[in-house]
């Protein structure tokens, strides 16, 4: 079927035919794998909330994903000044905040960015935005410190909705929940579902569905069980290894596209042992990525060996891989001069999967001579051990999943910044590198406007890291949604922060 | 034994026997009892722990508990109405109507959760199917007859001392006005001036009542005090049976008179006493010949060999002891 | 060696309860001499047993002197108290929860002598043992067995065996006999008697067996609610009680014998709750010869012959 | 009563003054500063101080204990780190789903657990009374959540019959109450059979049968009542368990209660959820607790006695 | 009277007549009880399984080592039990499992049993304030639901075998202080305890002698039957994801990821569930028959 077709972005767009006269299911039931854990879009950056805000707010600009051009939101039109470094955006007049009370105005443009700067989640994105000028209530001029090639994208991402200054002020925890969305939050039960309602004052297409409920269903399992008994419309991430239920049942339908998400084991250059670059290296050969596909996700993966997500500008596609090895990786911790047993490192892991790669890794690295301690631990306590400045880790394994931008992905992942006069590692700089060569070649390729030597410094970047094996990339998987055949309307992002605002169930 | 006579016989059993199928073997408990009672008289069941006096009086009440209980039994009649055919529903109507019993501890004779006059008074609900106010209304009169304020009808056991509690069962026994009332010890677990009480208010409603009665004791003191005739247990057999002057003033058997001989004189405080040699033997395992023959001074081969039989000294006077084959044979007891 | 063993001064034990101040044991003097046995008689909750506890100090004293051979034992040290216990011993009542059901008879016999170092060889201690039992007639292959494989007079016998086991002055019987049957009751009683003789000691025996205590005791003590009703030797106890109490509890006691009618004094309700007592003779509430002037205090203990104290506004 | 009642109430303050005592502890050990759980990646360390500060995490244990204190006594359970909701809203909003779910359970298992105990301890060494202790015994071994899981094999994947997960219906709650149901109801029957037959052995039985009461009033009636008393207690602290056990027929069944909560919120490190979640779940389980002595007394008079003194 | 002595010293009573103990009075009755001899039988069989597992399979061969390319296999003559998601033989791992569910319910009992007797008994014995705040905080303890309180615990601590032993030992603790605690009260006032005050032997001699050693018949039924149930507790903090780390085959991971396997492998969740409803059936029989044996009462 043709709408099943990934994109040029990788992501399944499933066109609504405009009928007029269509008439269409009232509500749609979402059965999802995690909360929805804030509606501050400033708060949050996963993916569950991501499609929340997506329903509810709007940002100023947009990716289209059929091209990945960036594409009006909110925004009617842009100009960029010559020098790449002033954005002047206009705004369309009478748009209102989903209360049906509170205008849109650039002001609420310039409170959003500023607010965002305070934001521990949204301020990498502002972080070159050097002055904000509200010309009137439709135009706002934005001044960025340096021609970042990539500021629209960031501008696109979800963090950056638009919020009303007036709302926040009003309301410091509600306020920020409000959009100029197609949709407005109905109703939230934490740890139970979500309910969003159509908000009929959209200055655009209306959405044909009056109601989206986002249903909570930790278990994969029965969360596939809920569609089939069709308890639930459409049924995020079921388990793998049940995708047969799926293509069997003539009431559902797969939708299956390849995820961005870039599985790595992150490594903590800093620690005695993993330190020395041949050690790294060992790891890297002795990872079996095919092994780790199989047991993490039952074989629908993809190999994955760059340092940048798919489908990233960028993207060195015949990369060196460090292929599984073990003898290349026995002769390299043969030339870091350590002893057979003598290290033992740590990997944290959070979810069922990645423990199961863990394992995988484990075996090997015995093989070789290193010892691994899985640590299984919460998500959180996981996230606050990777964020906490004592650093206290030795490997995890994580992932990425930000594909809006190269720029943002390499600096946040591999770069640092110079605080009092020492290097300090970005935030998502879980490998803790402070490599000042590295950021150099960051910031070249940040402000080269020409797109083929920008792409070529990328590549550069790339080699660059695949000598010093800051993490080991393992893999891809798959994004799968079950729906019910009917569904239509929907984007199925590789992000999975999928687009449901046009989701619907034309009714017979 | 006339017409008239049996007429007036309220209890006729003929060779009860109860034995207990436990785990550690087999207790008999009754050995072949008979017993007679006539109206409106009392009959003291005397004998030691284990002797089977509790089980005796289980047996007629058909209460044996079964598992483990076995009862076996020629003949068991209460007024004329045999009560060994009747099925379970029929024996519900004897129970508390005909036969009334009085339990050994008056403190766990009572349910705890009930309140003493509904507990008179569900009696008289089953037998005399009165409405439920009328039936507490009689129990109120019942608990007044007992020596306890009407009033109190309300209150649960645990209100009341252990003297009157054993009034309260008293008064539920009586509630029915049976025939026939097994009193199992109805005054061991009280205070010497409770237990006075309680005899004498036994005594005087016994004769209101015109009620027979089995006292179970193995108090001889109280058997002087309130029964007409006696009857002394021993390892689940009846060794001695008459009338109180019959056993008291013309003891014959060995065993009474060891336990005469066990209780301190209150006349003579200097006197030795004289206990009985050894104990009870294990009713699991109870020697062939009789069975009081290894604790008794005066037994002979013979008594070792055979089971002694009840057999009669007097109209009233039985005994079961082998020794008094030999006419010669007297007891050293002198009758007081 | 002076004749008086024991002497108890004013001795009183209250307890705390959710209700109020228990008296037990209300103040109560008495001494006894060498030798001889005091027998303790009162209703059920009177205060026999925390009296006799208390004359051990197994539980503290209230109040009081408890002079043993002189000596204030309630002033000694826990650690000179513990030596003292040598001297004083207990019988109890229930010959079932006063034996440790996981000992064997050897050790419960032998645990006085080692625990109080008296022999340490343990070979000896068994001969000790095996003497002991002899003493109060066990037979000597029960040595292994633990207690809950005997019947109950034997295990009384076994209660007596370690008490004398430390050779003790004073051995307080409290209702050793009630749970007995009659002819163990007896064999029992004229065991305690012969060991009397035997071996000199002195009982305090606590009964509410009146006919027992007549038999075994050389000076009677009534008890009534926590304090003493009436106090005389034993024969003049039962030819001339005085107070209505002692009367009423004679004339109660069931006599096995048909020559024996009794006028029977009988009493109205029964023993009143020792918790928050009021300022007046203790029995009124159930006395048949009350009058106003007995409610209006606690009336004293007074000798009214020889040796016979009595506790009445009425009769002294 | 009343007396008693508030005396009882009163005394629900030094123990939930504990428990918050307790979890506040227990949550400040574990690993992980729930600050770098809610700030992003980027948070630099003066956000860190600034949230740190808004989170109520500054300042020692006591300082923060004695806080949470002086709001609890308000009402005020926090806000949840993650959420950012009223925690005290979040717990009402589950805790319908809970009672739900905990009520059934009982009704269920008491009406399993009582004729069964009856029966067994009546018929004892029977087939009857050996068939319901092996049952019982099977009931009492199985880990809820494995039943649970062949439960939705069986009644929702074979079957069909029943949901496997969600909140919605009657239906829904069907077999998550077996799941919790089925140990209680195990525990019960044997509780209820012991307590029987300990009341079966006592005398007042044998006054009511010498009275003449028939066989079937003297179970049903006399018994009954005083085999009561100690199946009322196993319900009572069976509730803490009901709830807790909860957790994992929650997890298991997707049913979103107060023990999902917990457990999730300790996932997220959300402390103000998991203290004010935990204090109130103590809260519940004194009072249910209390209930339970009050109808003690309602079942045993000696018990009112005691109350009323 | 010398002579006798001797000859006394000559045939010592000691050997004269056997000593029974309470443990063979115990085991006399246990032996009448088929429940509890079944019960007997099986959890000897799995602790003879849990000790030997090391001789019959290899851990890093055959218990963790995986096989990808046979991963998910149902039952079949080369796996008994069948496989899991990385081609480990379920059946070594159930095996090997029993070790870690013994050796946490033991533990964890054991935890309980040393917290709880200790205070349970000195608030029983000293009473007073003493008694109180231990039973307060008994309280406390059990007014949390035991398992919410173990996965505090455990997440507090940090995931690791020791620390899920520990959890589960405290949150099992309230009933070891109300057992012993309640033991203690009414063994206290039984009057041997006063009889060996009596002959003057300190307190915590008493406590010693006298009051445990009659007290640890009902420790030992609430341990044997405490174990079954901490087995769960483990199994369930296990399934939430928060008990023995990875690889170790502890059954309640087990069970925990075969969850996501249900439909089709269900053979992955029903032989770790059934290892531990086994185990815990065989405590619990064996667990009431020792009491049965211990209360004549309850003597079938
Ligand atoms: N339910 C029972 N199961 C087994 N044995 C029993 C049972 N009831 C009584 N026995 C045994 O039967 C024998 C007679 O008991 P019974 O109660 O009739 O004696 P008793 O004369 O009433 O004694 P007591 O004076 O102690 O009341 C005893 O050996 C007793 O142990
Ligand atoms: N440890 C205690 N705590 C509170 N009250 C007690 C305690 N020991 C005894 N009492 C109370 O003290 C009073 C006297 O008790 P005691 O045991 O001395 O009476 P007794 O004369 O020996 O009675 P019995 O004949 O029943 O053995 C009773 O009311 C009893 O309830
Ligand atoms: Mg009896
Ligand atoms: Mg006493």
């Amino acid at each position: 079927e043709g709408d099943l077709v990934p994109s040029k972005t990788g992501a399944i767009i499933q066109e609504l035919v405009a009928d007029p006269n269509a008439v269409y299911q009232d509500t749609i039931t979402i059965g999802v794998a995690n909360d929805v854990t804030t509606l501050d879009p400033q708060a949050s950056n996963t993916d569950a909330n991501m499609m929340a805000f997506e329903l509810t707010h709007e940002t100023l600009v947009r990716i289209d994903p059929a091209t990945g051009e960036i594409v009006p939101g909110l925004a009617e039109s842009w100009e960029v000044s010559d020098d790449g470094l002033t954005f002047t955006f206009t705004l369309p007049s009478g748009v209102m905040f989903t209360d049906g009370v509170t205008p849109l105005t650039a002001n609420d443009v310039k409170y959003t960015y500023t607010r965002a700067k305070d934001s521990s989640f949204a301020s990498a994105k502002v972080s070159d935005v050097v002055d904000m000028n509200v010309i009137d209530d439709t135009h706002i001029a934005i001044t960025l410190s340096r021609p970042n090639q990539e500021f629209l994208l960031l501008m696109a991402h979800k963090g950056m909705s638009i919020l009303s200054e007036a709302l926040c002020a009003a309301d410091e925890t509600n306020g920020p929940t409000v959009g100029t969305g197609m949709f407005a939050v109905e109703e939230w039960v934490p740890g139970d579902f979500i309910s969003f309602v159509r908000n009929d004052n959209y200055r655009g297409a209306k959405a044909p569905t009056r109601r989206i409920v986002f249903k909570l269903f930790k278990e994969a399992s029965t969360r596939l069980i809920a569609l089939q008994a069709g308890e639930i419309d459409v049924c995020i991430d079921p388990s793998t290894i049940d995708l047969g239920y799926i293509q069997d049942d003539p009431n559902l339908k797969l939708i299956q596209t390849q995820n961005v998400v870039m599985l790595y084991v992150a490594i903590n250059t800093t620690k005695p042992g993993l330190d020395n670059v041949h050690i790294r290296k060992a790891i890297a050969y002795a990872t079996d990525k095919l092994s780790m596909i199989e047991v993490g996700f039952d074989g629908k993966g993809t190999v994955h060996n760059n340092y940048i997500n798919v489908n990233q500008f960028g993207l060195k596609k015949d990369i060196a891989a460090y292929e599984y090895n073990l003898d290349k990786a026995k002769e390299e911790f043969a030339l870091s001069g350590y002893k057979e047993g003598e290290l033992t490192f740590h990997i944290m892991t959070d979810k069922e999967y990645k423990k199961n790669a863990a394992l995988v890794l484990q075996a090997d690295l015995s093989e070789i001579g290193i010892n691994l301690v899985i640590d299984e631990m919460e998500t959180a306590a996981l996230k606050s051990t990777l964020n906490d400045p004592a650093l206290n880790y030795e490997l995890c394994l994580y992932q990425w999943t930000d594909a809006d931008g190269t720029d943002f992905t390499v600096r946040n992942m591999y770069g640092s910044t110079m605080k009092d006069g020492v290097l300090v590692k970005n935030g998502s700089n879980r490998c803790v590198l402070t490599d000042a060569t590295l950021n150099g070649m960051i910031d070249a390729a940040l402000v080269e406007a020409d797109t083929t030597k920008r792409e070529q410094l990328y590549f550069d970047i790339e080699d660059y890291l695949n000598e010093i094996v800051p993490i080991v990339p393992i893999c891809t998987s798959y994004i799968n949604i079950g729906i019910k055949k009917d569904v239509t309307g929907a984007v199925w992002r590789p992000t999975a922060k999928h687009d449901y605002r046009f989701i619907c169930i034309p009714e017979k | 034994m006339t017409n008239q006579e049996a007429n007036e016989i309220i209890l006729n059993i003929r060779n009860l026997k109860v034995r207990y199928e436990t785990q550690d073997g087999i207790v008999k408990a009754v050995n072949g009892v008979d017993l007679t009672l006539r109206k409106k008289r009392t009959l003291g069941l005397v004998g030691e722990t284990g002797a089977g006096k509790t089980t005796t009086a289980l047996a007629i009440m058909r209460l044996v508990p079964n598992p483990p209980g076995v009862v076996e039994c020629d003949k068991l009649e209460i007024g004329g109405q045999d009560i060994l055919s009747l099925p379970e529903h029929k024996l519900e109507h004897v129970r508390g109507n005909d036969v009334s019993m009085i339990f050994q501890d008056p403190m766990t004779a009572l349910n705890p959760v009930f309140t003493v006059g509904d507990q008179i008074a569900e009696s008289l609900e089953i037998h005399e199917h009165l409405s439920v106010k009328d039936a507490k209304e009689r129990a109120g009169d019942m608990l007044e007859l007992v020596g306890i304020p009407r009033e109190r009808a309300n209150e649960y056991p645990h209100q009341f001392s252990g003297g009157m509690k054993q009034r309260v069962v008293i008064a539920i026994a009586l509630a029915c006005n049976p025939q026939l009332l097994l009193a199992d010890e109805p005054t061991t677990a009280l205070d010497v001036t409770i237990q006075a009480q309680v005899l004498e208010l036994m005594n005087e409603l016994k004769e209101k009542y015109d009620t027979s009665m089995i006292m179970i004791t193995h108090d001889l003191g109280c058997v002087a005090e309130v029964c007409d005739e006696v009857a002394v247990m021993y390892a689940g057999r009846i060794v001695e049976e008459g009338t109180l002057e019959d056993v008291f003033n013309r003891t014959m058997h060995p065993y009474t008179e060891g336990l005469f001989n066990s209780l301190p004189n209150i006349k003579d405080r200097k006197a030795k006493l004289k206990p009985i040699k050894g104990l009870m033997p294990d009713p699991t395992n109870l020697p062939v010949g009789c069975s009081f023959a290894p604790r008794c001074n005066y037994a002979t081969d013979a008594c070792l060999i055979a089971q002694p039989q009840l057999r009669s000294i007097s109209q009233t006077h039985r005994i079961a002891c082998t020794a008094y084959d030999n006419p010669e044979f007297h007891i050293e007891r002198r009758i007081l | 060696m002076s004749e008086t063993l024991l002497d108890v001064r004013n001795l009183k034990k209250y307890f705390k309860t959710s209700r109020g101040l228990l008296h037990a044991v209300d103040d109560i003097s008495f001494s006894l001499d060498r030798n001889k046995t005091l027998g303790l008689v009162g209703e059920s909750g009177c205060g026999k047993t925390t009296t006799g506890r208390a004359v051990l100090r197994l539980i503290e004293p209230t109040s009081g002197e408890i002079l043993f051979e002189g000596k204030d034992i309630c002033k000694l040290s826990a650690n000179e108290m513990r030596k003292q216990r040598k001297d004083m011993q207990i019988i109890f009542q229930d010959p079932f929860s006063s034996l440790d059901p996981k000992k064997t008879i050897n050790q419960i016999i032998s645990e006085p002598i080692s625990e109080n170092k008296i022999i340490r060889d343990k070979r000896k201690r068994e001969d000790r043992v095996l003497e002991l039992m002899e003493t109060v007639g066990l037979a000597e292959r029960l040595i292994n067995t633990y207690p809950h494989e005997l019947d109950g007079g034997r295990r009384q016998r076994i209660g007596i065996a370690r008490a004398l086991a430390m050779e003790p002055k004073l051995i307080v019987c409290d209702e050793p006999v009630s749970a007995l049957d009659v002819s163990i009751q007896a064999q029992i009683l004229n065991l305690l008697k012969e060991l009397q003789e035997k071996m000199g000691l002195t009982y305090i025996f606590i009964t509410h067996d009146l006919s027992v205590v007549n038999h075994f005791s050389d000076e009677i003590m009534i008890m009534y609610l926590g304090q003493i009703v009436e106090k005389a030797p034993t024969e003049e106890l039962f030819t001339n009680p005085i107070h209505p109490y002692t009367k009423a509890l004679l004339s109660a006691i069931p006599i096995p014998s048909l020559s024996e009618k009794r006028q029977r004094i009988s009493l109205k309700g029964e023993i009143t709750s020792p918790i928050n007592l009021p300022d007046e003779c203790r029995f009124a509430p159930r006395c048949y010869e009350c009058v106003d002037h007995c409610r209006s205090g606690i009336p004293p203990l007074v000798e009214v012959n020889p040796g016979h104290f009595v506790a009445c506004f009425e009769h002294v | 009563m009343y007396r008693y009642i508030l005396k009882r109430l009163l005394m629900l303050i030094p123990v939930l003054l504990g428990v918050a005592f307790l979890i506040f502890a227990i949550m400040d050990v574990a690993a992980g500063d729930p600050v770098y759980s809610v700030a992003g990646a980027d948070a630099t360390p003066e956000q860190i101080e600034v949230l740190r500060e808004k989170m109520g995490l500054n300042g020692s244990l006591i300082e923060r204990y004695i806080r949470y204190i002086g709001n609890l006594l308000r009402g005020d359970l926090g806000t949840s780190y993650i959420s950012k909701l009223d925690v005290m809203k979040v717990y009402l909003q589950r805790l319908p789903n809970t009672l739900k779910l905990a009520t059934l359970t009982m009704i269920v298992a008491v009406g399993m657990a009582i004729p069964l105990g009856i029966t067994a301890a009546v018929h004892q060494n029977s087939i009857r009374d050996t068939t319901s202790m092996v049952l019982a015994l099977i009931g009492l071994s199985m880990p809820n959540f494995w039943l649970g899981l062949l439960l939705i094999l069986f009644f929702s994947l074979r079957l069909g019959w029943f949901p496997t997960g969600g909140s919605e219906g009657f239906r829904s709650i069907v077999l998550p109450a077996i799941t919790v149901g089925t140990s209680l109801a195990a525990l019960l029957t044997r509780t209820t059979r012991s307590s029987m037959l300990d009341v079966l052995r006592q005398d007042y039985l044998r006054t009511a049968r010498a009275k003449g009461v028939s066989e079937r009033n003297v179970i049903q009636k006399h018994a009954l009542r005083n085999a009561l008393i100690p199946i009322i207690t196993i319900f009572g602290v069976q509730f803490s368990n009901v709830l807790g056990g909860s957790v994992l027929a929650e997890t298991v069944f997707a049913w979103p209660g107060v023990g999902r909560l917990v457990v999730d919120a300790i996932d997220q490190r959300d402390i103000p959820t998991v203290t004010g979640a935990l204090v109130m779940t103590t809260m519940l389980v004194t009072i249910v607790n209390l209930l339970v002595d009050l109808v003690y007394a309602f079942v045993d008079p000696r018990i009112k006695a005691q109350y009323t003194k | 009277m010398e002579t006798n002595q001797t000859n006394r010293s000559q045939q010592r009573a000691t050997k004269l007549y056997k000593k029974r103990s309470t443990l063979e009075d115990i085991w006399r009755q246990l032996r009448r009880n088929k429940g509890a001899i079944i019960g007997l039988i099986l959890i000897i069989v799995i602790i003879l399984v849990a000790l030997l597992s090391p001789l019959l399979l290899d851990y890093d061969k055959d218990v963790i080592g995986q096989n990808i390319k046979q991963r998910l296999k149902p039952p079949s003559s080369a796996h008994w039990f069948g496989t899991d998601e990385l081609g480990r033989d379920i059946l070594s791992r159930v095996i090997y499992g029993a070790r870690y569910s013994l050796a946490v319910g033991v533990v964890a009992v054991f935890v309980a049993l040393a917290f709880g007797i200790t205070l349970g008994a000195a608030a029983g014995y000293i009473g007073g304030k003493f008694e109180n705040v231990v039973m307060r905080i008994c309280d406390i303890f059990s007014s949390i639901p035991s398992v919410l309180m173990a996965i505090a615990v455990v997440s507090a601590l940090g995931k690791s075998t020791f620390n899920l032993m520990l959890a589960v030992g405290i949150a099992s603790t309230a009933p070891f202080i109300r057992v012993a605690r309640a033991a203690v009260l009414v063994i206290h006032d039984e009057e041997y305890v006063e009889a060996a005050r009596a002959i003057g032997m300190p307190d915590w001699k008493i406590i010693w002698v006298h009051i445990l050693p009659n007290c640890l018949s009902q420790i030992i039924v609430q341990a044997t039957l405490r174990v079954g149930s901490a087995i769960i507790a483990a199994a369930q903090l296990s399934f939430l994801g928060l008990g023995v780390p990875a690889p170790a085959p502890e059954w309640g991971s087990m069970l925990s990821a075969g969850r996501q396997y249900i439909r089709d492998y269900s053979y992955m969740t029903l032989f770790p569930g059934l290892a531990i409803m086994l185990t815990v059936l065989s405590l619990n029989m064996l667990g009431d028959g020792i009491r049965d044996a211990l209360d004549p009462k309850l003597k079938r």
